[in-house]
């Protein structure tokens, strides 16, 4: 993303505020400043900072994830820690009890792998190739829509919906995801699609 | 209209970048007389917590967690809202909740604390600490364990007026809040300050710390708080994390905030009088030996006494017992 | 929201009901702490529990759950007896005026057409007298007895002070101190701001009661003002976004609708949306509903749409009934007529009402796949975990797949918040194992199927066939080709309409906005209200300017907001008749003699003039409805309707139970707890250490707040021999929970109806996935009933019994 | 009533006579002893003033110190104990530890024979004796007290406050004791070899203990022919 963007924000936050005043105060700057042996050296140095979004509530506060490697330059990237975004309007660096922990989100040992699939009546998932899954999926989907994909009503009016397939859809997802995922299952006919907003 | 003062005014840097205080900083370094005095004084930091706008959300103590890395077990629910249910050394802060019932209004006023370091500028802790440079102080007030010093003694938890160091039953080293010293060695505030979502916790110099707070009690005041007001008790010299108290005449209803926090007398005698005359006392009783060692004569057995015991023995007469003459 | 997050600093007086602010919101509510700092602002908070926001609050009322209509209707009726109203505002830009036909009533809690073998209404007596020039009447004196303002005044005269403690339990003194406090923003230089959430939804008349509140704040002049509005804090992240692109039944994108087997041609399903002004001047923006509907249709099915086929009308499903929301969905599900469901980033087992209901439907499928960076109960939803999944295994015959997707921190996209900002986010770290992008998943799934229907074909691929999905890598959509596509594009050249020489929009360049979108299939746009997030100025969702003149809180450079990137919406009613702001301190927008000019985008024609045009421009009124005519199916005006589980009888119809027009399925009607039974009133909530149920499966926030717990007051504790942290039983009707108790006096024990009613609290963050311990949800003791309106279920009020027990899978 | 004989105590005549003060046993506790409080002496004061605490690199650093003392005092304390159940009878207080202590001036110049005649020991080794087993408790109970390893969790931090200064107190006093003892044992030639062979000379005997001799004489005449 353009760090130039944020960079100009972060002068302009930099007037603003009590803290301005305390951060000269802090010896921010002090040419003479000495490496200490007794402080703990910034866990952050030599990271890459990307602008996000927490995925939680709705006040969609900025945060800044801070990484080993850098996924732009197609490195493998792992994230070690994550903060509130100081030049973000709204939460101006700020983050609750979730967003604070959010690292801990990215890191969970329940995070899934692997496509799984647990057959009828077993007591497992077994792990299965995309390929697999997907083309199961594919097939379970057109034979139920073949065969209760309403046409026609009584009347023989034309009304193309398919009732026995519903989709749920996240509210946790980009706008993009949405797009894509609406167009996929209006175009299917399904109507039982919903999203998170009535619960 | 102008925000409340900002904690976090810029995002924390990414190049490497020297700490802006370190060794020749240290105001006070535990178990240690000759401390060579700061070559400069950093202006005092404070962090101040304002009571009255906090949520109790917990954040800071996510925060918190997640830079120092450490790792609080998870617990089970005791009938209460703080978890973990202590200070320990995984959690170096914790919100402390009380439902106290206004006598004057009748009203139920849910009083939330953070817990955690005070950082005074006279601490206990590091009066206590038996061990050299375990506990630091810089110039800007802030009180720093050195855990690679740390023997894990425990003395300076009796030290503390405010009961917060906790000792790692794994590595049997104390731990606290650091004010996150390595955050604001390059100019940026502690973890729990940025991350507060009301700023109700905010970090800069102690003076601006003051303004600041004494701006929220004319708030509070207004407000109907006609006690409100700041907690930096002048036992301990003031500390370098603060309250503003909706109730500043009873911290103690505030999860037993002290009314008065100083270092135990006990404490103190134990450093100091103690430290003096028992030094004095035990070489006292040496020299006192070695003087009569080398002017009293020893204590010999004559062969008088020999042949006095030879005789007993032999059932020969010898002087009878009683009063010698 | 109507306003956005930064403009609470602008408030006088915060009102949390419905809601729980500081504790589900906190970063947003710190603009609540700001107005107070700052501005001196006072905060209320009216609630059955004493809150984290409540701890804050300069004022705090405890209201029984459900009861928030009459509460509201009080304070309107307070108003409008001590004559606090903003009455220039009320008179120009609400529908106060309008005459409401003959044969309007209402009587014994129900308004006139009741008919209740149906469960509906007939509302065509819920409407305006229209004059022979079509426009609807109206009485600017406001002397009609039939005019909307004097309708209003009779329906509110019954909520009393005294009837508001009858009913809310809220002691009358604690409800006149607020709303003394609430009618001071009647002046035109103070405002209040609402702020609620699910507190407010979660009912079966959820809606009407966020319309009591919007009409107590259109009489006080905050609607369209700084610091003022009606704030709705949605929850997920991109909630708003999902619902801004119609991922829902009953929706298309924008708040385009879905047609019904009423609308079976494209001529029919346009014939009841021409929105023809109702008063003379006024714009009712609707009226352009073709142009967006058509672009729609083009970005959907591309040249496979077009004037011989209505666009492919035929393409987009019918529906028999007013929505297959996900109640109706597990309720068809029950019944054997659902086999297979997907769940992206969504748990049933948790989120539904009835858990044993949910989670028998779900046993019923062919096949359920999930689609989530984390484990979930419903992707497990057939393992046995003793006491907290008590199921047959080996009997449940669904196929499961378990698809892993990345999360936030591995995608790259725009979530719409609560203010309706699109913000872009980039990734910033590797996903684990072979976990891919939702896109991807959608992409293959559709394509699979494509295969499949180009291979054998089968029931009405056309749609299939024809979607539009050109993009660089069909397999994985970018997301900028994405958003783009939101956006819309010219399709061919758009001229100038009146110099044709003139091409506005060249073929394949992206659209300004929606005001390009054209009917004649030149244009293709994928959701109307989002048109301008990334037009050739790039993409606008990106933009991280921060910059706030004059600190008004509205950061116009900061990403984008939809409409048009407006910050704040009506804000053409910030100002007077005559265009001068009604707070100067508090401007938005003013009309400078020949447009109008500010810190935001005018929400109006920026030619319009402020005598002529008024600022409700979405509303064919061109002003705001305190009287809904027939938009709502339980009433044009909100009435007090008890929960349907309620501890006391409806005081106004004993006879009535819970919202008269709620859709009630048979098997559930049996499963409704009577007072008798369950005689203490519940309601279920979030707690601010946890977001729903994924921050259990982080270690932080599973240790600070670790287990399952209820809450309940010290008397009930007492009355009930139960023990501070010990272990309880909760069981509804529907089900049964063991849970630690956290007695506190942050609950009372409230006297409505002259009976003492006890409140138990359930918090919904445990399941039996993840590190925290494992524990129950609300879900399993609520009932399986929505809003009338709009199918949300109602979480926030039922009844449970409750006592001591033993821990979990120990028998006592 | 004191117990004027020990078990084990006996007196052999010869040139010069010799007479059993210590069995073995008592001897090891002794050491044990000794080289226990020695350790602790120095392990606490390390702990006790930042001067000091360069003893702690004889325990290998300020952990092992901290890790060490506590346990050490539990070994004290037992073999102290055991020793002190050998020793407390003989130890009891007498009328002639009065004049004796009222004599002490005489005591330090050495001018035995202005002293009374005595038994197995005299006042000033019964102080010392009793000095040690008060000090000993009140340190073992305090230390465990501040115990942090294992006891923290059952005193409160006020009681800890009291304990340290109790520990550090007695742990003055006791060294004071133990100079004492150690000084007065080489002062008083002929005394070592009681902790070491475990027998002093006959003269010894009449010089210190006559009465104490006296007994073990005229109990070699009732008793048994050798």
């Amino acid at each position: 993303m353009n760090m130039e963007l944020s960079r100009r924000g972060f002068l302009k936050a930099a007037g603003a505020g009590v803290a301005a005043t305390s951060l000269g105060a802090l010896g921010f700057g002090e040419a003479e400043a000495a490496v200490s042996a007794l402080v703990r050296p910034l866990k952050l140095a030599n990271t890459t900072e990307t602008r996000n979004t927490c995925t939680y509530c709705s006040v969609a506060c900025g945060i800044i994830l801070y990484s080993r490697g850098d996924v732009r330059k197609g490195e493998r990237a792992e994230i070690t820690h994550i903060e509130g975004d100081a030049d973000h309007p709204t939460n101006l660096g700020t983050l609750c009890p979730k967003g604070a922990a959010l690292k801990d989100f990215v890191h969970s040992p329940t995070r899934l792998k692997h496509p799984m699939v647990r057959r009828p009546g077993s007591d497992r998932f077994e792990q299965v190739s995309w390929d697999y899954a997907l083309d199961r999926i594919a097939r379970l989907m057109k034979d139920d829509r073949d065969a209760n994909f309403l046409a026609t009503n009584e009347a023989g009016l034309p009304v193309n919906r398919w009732t026995t397939t519903g989709m749920l859809a996240a509210s946790a997802t980009t706008n993009e995801t949405a797009w894509a995922t609406f167009k996929v299952a209006k175009t299917l006919g399904i109507v039982g699609f919903d999203n998170q907003a009535r619960v | 209209m102008s925000d409340s003062p900002r904690t976090a005014v810029s995002n924390p840097p990414t190049q490497p970048m020297a700490s802006n205080f370190g060794e020749r900083d240290l105001v006070r370094r535990s178990a240690t007389e000759d401390l060579p005095p700061p070559e400069r004084q950093l202006t005092p930091v404070a962090k101040l917590i304002d009571v009255s706008k906090c949520i109790g959300c917990k954040a800071c103590q996510s925060a918190c967690v997640e830079w120092n890395d450490t790792t609080p077990a998870i617990g089970e629910n005791t009938g209460v809202y703080e978890n973990p249910h202590d200070l320990t050394e995984n959690m170096f802060t914790l919100m402390r909740f009380t439902e106290w019932v206004n006598p004057e209004t009748d009203n139920l006023e849910w009083l939330i604390r953070k817990d955690g370091c005070m950082h005074c500028a006279d601490p206990g802790c590091l009066k206590a600490c038996p061990a050299p440079g375990a506990i630091v102080q810089y110039t800007n007030g802030i009180v720093d364990f050195i855990h690679e010093n740390c023997i894990g003694c425990g003395y300076c938890i009796k030290g503390c007026p405010f009961n917060i160091p906790r000792i790692s039953k794994a590595d049997h080293r104390s731990y606290k809040c650091t004010l996150c010293s390595d955050r604001v060695a390059v100019g940026q505030g502690p973890a729990c300050a940025k991350a507060c979502p009301t700023q109700a916790i905010v970090f800069g110099t102690k003076e601006d710390m003051k303004q600041h707070a004494a701006g929220r009690i004319a708030d509070l005041k207004s407000r109907g708080f006609a006690n409100a007001g700041l907690y930096d008790p002048p036992g301990v010299g003031g500390t370098h994390v603060m309250y503003v108290l909706h109730h500043a005449d009873k911290p103690q209803i505030y999860a037993n905030l002290p009314e008065n926090p100083r270092i135990s007398p006990l404490v103190q005698s134990w450093k100091g009088v103690t430290k003096y005359v028992g030094l004095a006392a035990m070489g006292m009783m040496a020299v006192g030996s070695i003087v009569h060692g080398v002017f009293a004569r020893p204590n010999r057995v004559s062969r008088e006494d020999e042949e006095n015991a030879e005789k007993l023995v032999e059932g020969k007469p010898v002087p009878p017992p009683g009063e010698h003459a | 929201m109507t306003n956005s997050w930064t403009d609470i600093r602008n408030t006088d007086l915060v009102v949390v009901m419905g809601g729980n602010a500081a504790e589900a919101h906190p970063c947003g509510f710190k603009w609540v702490t700001e107005a107070k700092a700052h501005r001196g602002a006072k905060l209320i908070v009216v609630d059955p529990r004493f809150t984290r926001t409540a701890s804050v609050a300069d004022f705090y009322a405890p209201i029984r759950q459900g009861s928030d209509i009459a509460f509201l209707l009080g304070l309107i009726r307070y108003c409008i007896e001590n004559d606090k109203v903003q009455w220039e505002y009320t008179k120009a830009f609400t529908n106060a005026s309008f005459i409401v036909k003959e044969g309007f009533g209402y009587a014994d809690g129900l308004f006139s057409g009741y008919d209740e073998e149906k469960r509906d209404y007939d509302r065509t007596s819920w409407d305006y007298e229209i004059g022979e020039d079509g426009y609807a009447r109206v009485d600017p004196t406001l002397q009609h007895p039939r005019c909307v303002w004097n309708l209003l005044r009779q329906h509110v005269s019954v909520y009393t002070p005294e009837m508001v403690e009858r009913i809310c339990g809220t002691p009358k003194a604690k409800f006149l101190k607020i709303a003394e406090m609430v009618a001071e923003c009647s002046s035109p230089t103070r405002t209040m701001t609402s702020m609620y959430a699910l507190g407010w939804t979660q009912h079966s008349h959820g809606a009407q009661n966020i319309r009591g509140m919007a009409m107590l704040q259109l009489i006080l002049g905050n609607i369209g003002v700084r610091g003022g509005g009606m704030n709705a804090l949605r929850g997920h992240s991109n909630i708003q976004g999902l619902t801004d692109l119609g991922l829902m039944s009953h929706l298309l994108t924008g708040y385009l609708n879905m047609p019904t087997e009423k609308e079976p041609d494209l001529a029919t399903y346009m014939a009841s949306r021409q929105f023809k002004p109702l008063r003379p001047g006024q714009t009712s923006y609707w009226q352009n509903y073709s142009k967006f509907f058509v672009s729609f249709m083009k970005a959907m099915w591309g040249d496979a749409a077009r004037a011989e086929n209505g666009w492919a009308y035929d393409y987009l499903p019918k529906l028999d009934v007013p929505s297959y929301d996900v109640l109706r969905m597990f309720e068809l599900m029950n019944h054997g007529k659902v086999n297979g469901y997907l769940c992206q980033g969504f748990n049933p087992v948790l989120a539904f009402p009835n858990r044993g209901k949910v989670v028998a439907g779900l046993s019923k499928l062919k096949f359920l796949v999930t689609m989530d960076p984390l484990e979930t109960e419903t992707a497990r939803f057939w393992e046995n975990h003793g006491a907290f999944n008590d199921v047959n295994t080996a009997s449940i015959q669904t196929e499961v797949f378990q698809l892993p997707t990345r999360c936030f921190a591995e995608d790259q996209g725009s979530l719409t918040n609560s203010g309706r900002w699109l913000q872009w986010f980039w990734p910033g770290g590797t996903a684990p194992g072979e976990a891919r992008p939702d896109t991807w998943i959608m992409a293959q799934i559709f394509l699979r199927m494509r295969e499949l229907y180009r291979k054998e074909g089968g029931a009405f691929p056309d749609p299939i066939l024809n979607l539009s999905w050109e993009y660089h890598d069909p397999n994985e959509p970018e997301p900028e080709e994405l958003a783009k596509e939101i956006n819309g594009r010219a399709l061919t050249d758009l001229t100038d309409p009146n110099d044709p020489s003139k091409v506005i929009v060249a073929a394949g360049k992206q659209v300004l906005n929606f005001t390009q979108l054209r009917d004649d299939g030149s244009t293709m746009c994928g959701c109307w209200i989002y048109s301008g997030c990334f037009n050739e100025a790039g993409n606008n969702m990106a933009r991280r300017d921060n910059s706030d003149p004059d600190q008004t809180g509205t950061h116009p450079n900061w990403t984008w907001a939809w409409p048009l990137n407006r910050r704040t919406l009506y804000n053409r009613a910030s100002a007077d008749l005559n265009g001068k702001p009604w707070d100067p301190s508090r401007k938005i927008i003013e009309w400078d003699g020949t447009r109008w000019t500010g810190y935001d985008v005018p929400d109006i024609g920026v030619t319009a003039k402020p005598g002529e045009v008024m600022p409700f421009i979405m509303n064919q009124e061109g002003v705001s409805r305190l009287f809904t005519r027939g938009m709502m199916r339980d009433g044009p005006f909100p009435a007090h309707m008890e929960p349907f589980e309620s501890p006391i009888a409806n005081v106004m119809n004993p006879r009535m139970r819970g919202n008269p027009v709620a859709r009630l399925f048979e098997s559930d009607l049996a499963q409704f707890g009577t007072s008798e039974e369950f005689p203490f009133a519940a309601t279920s909530y979030r707690l601010t250490e946890h977001f729903h149920y994924w921050t259990k499966h982080n270690r932080v926030n599973a240790a600070l707040q670790p287990e399952f717990f209820v809450e309940i007051s010290e008397e009930l504790a007492a009355l009930r021999q139960i023990t501070p942290g010990g272990w309880v039983r909760v069981w509804s009707k529907r089900g049964s929970v063991k849970a630690k108790a956290v007695v506190t006096k942050r609950i009372r024990p409230l006297i409505c109806d002259g009976k003492t009613v006890h409140v138990v609290g359930i918090p919904l963050h445990w399941g039996f996935t993840g590190s925290a311990k494992k524990g129950f949800g609300p879900n399993s003791l609520t009932p399986f009933v929505g809003d009338a309106n709009i199918e949300t279920p109602e979480y926030k009020a039922f009844l449970v019994n409750i006592e001591p027990s033993s821990a979990p899978g120990v028998t006592s | 009533m004191v117990e004027r004989v020990q078990p084990g105590d006996a007196v052999h005549p010869g040139k010069p006579v010799t007479v059993n003060r210590y069995g073995a046993g008592a001897r090891l506790n002794h050491w044990i002893t000794a080289t226990s409080l020695i350790l602790l002496a120095l392990s606490g004061l390390a702990l006790f003033t930042p001067s000091l605490y360069f003893l702690t690199a004889l325990f290998g650093g300020g952990q092992n110190t901290r890790a060490f003392h506590p346990w050490i005092g539990v070994v004290l304390f037992l073999s102290f104990f055991i020793f002190f159940f050998q020793l407390w009878k003989a130890n009891l207080p007498e009328k002639v530890d009065i004049v004796w202590l009222s004599r002490i001036r005489d005591v330090i110049g050495g001018r035995e024979e202005r002293l009374p005649e005595l038994g197995k020991y005299n006042a000033g080794q019964k102080f010392i004796f009793w000095a040690m087993t008060g000090l000993i408790l009140l340190l073992i109970v305090s230390g465990v007290a501040i115990w942090e390893a294992y006891f923290a969790a059952y005193v409160s931090i006020p009681m800890r406050r009291v304990a340290v200064l109790a520990h550090s107190v007695a742990a003055v006093l006791i060294i004071c004791v133990f100079i004492l003892h150690v000084y007065a044992a080489f002062w008083t030639r002929g005394t070592l070899r009681a902790m070491t062979r475990g027998t002093v000379t006959g003269g010894w005997a009449w010089r210190h203990h006559r009465k104490w001799l006296r007994d073990l004489a005229g109990q070699r005449k009732t008793g048994p022919a050798e």
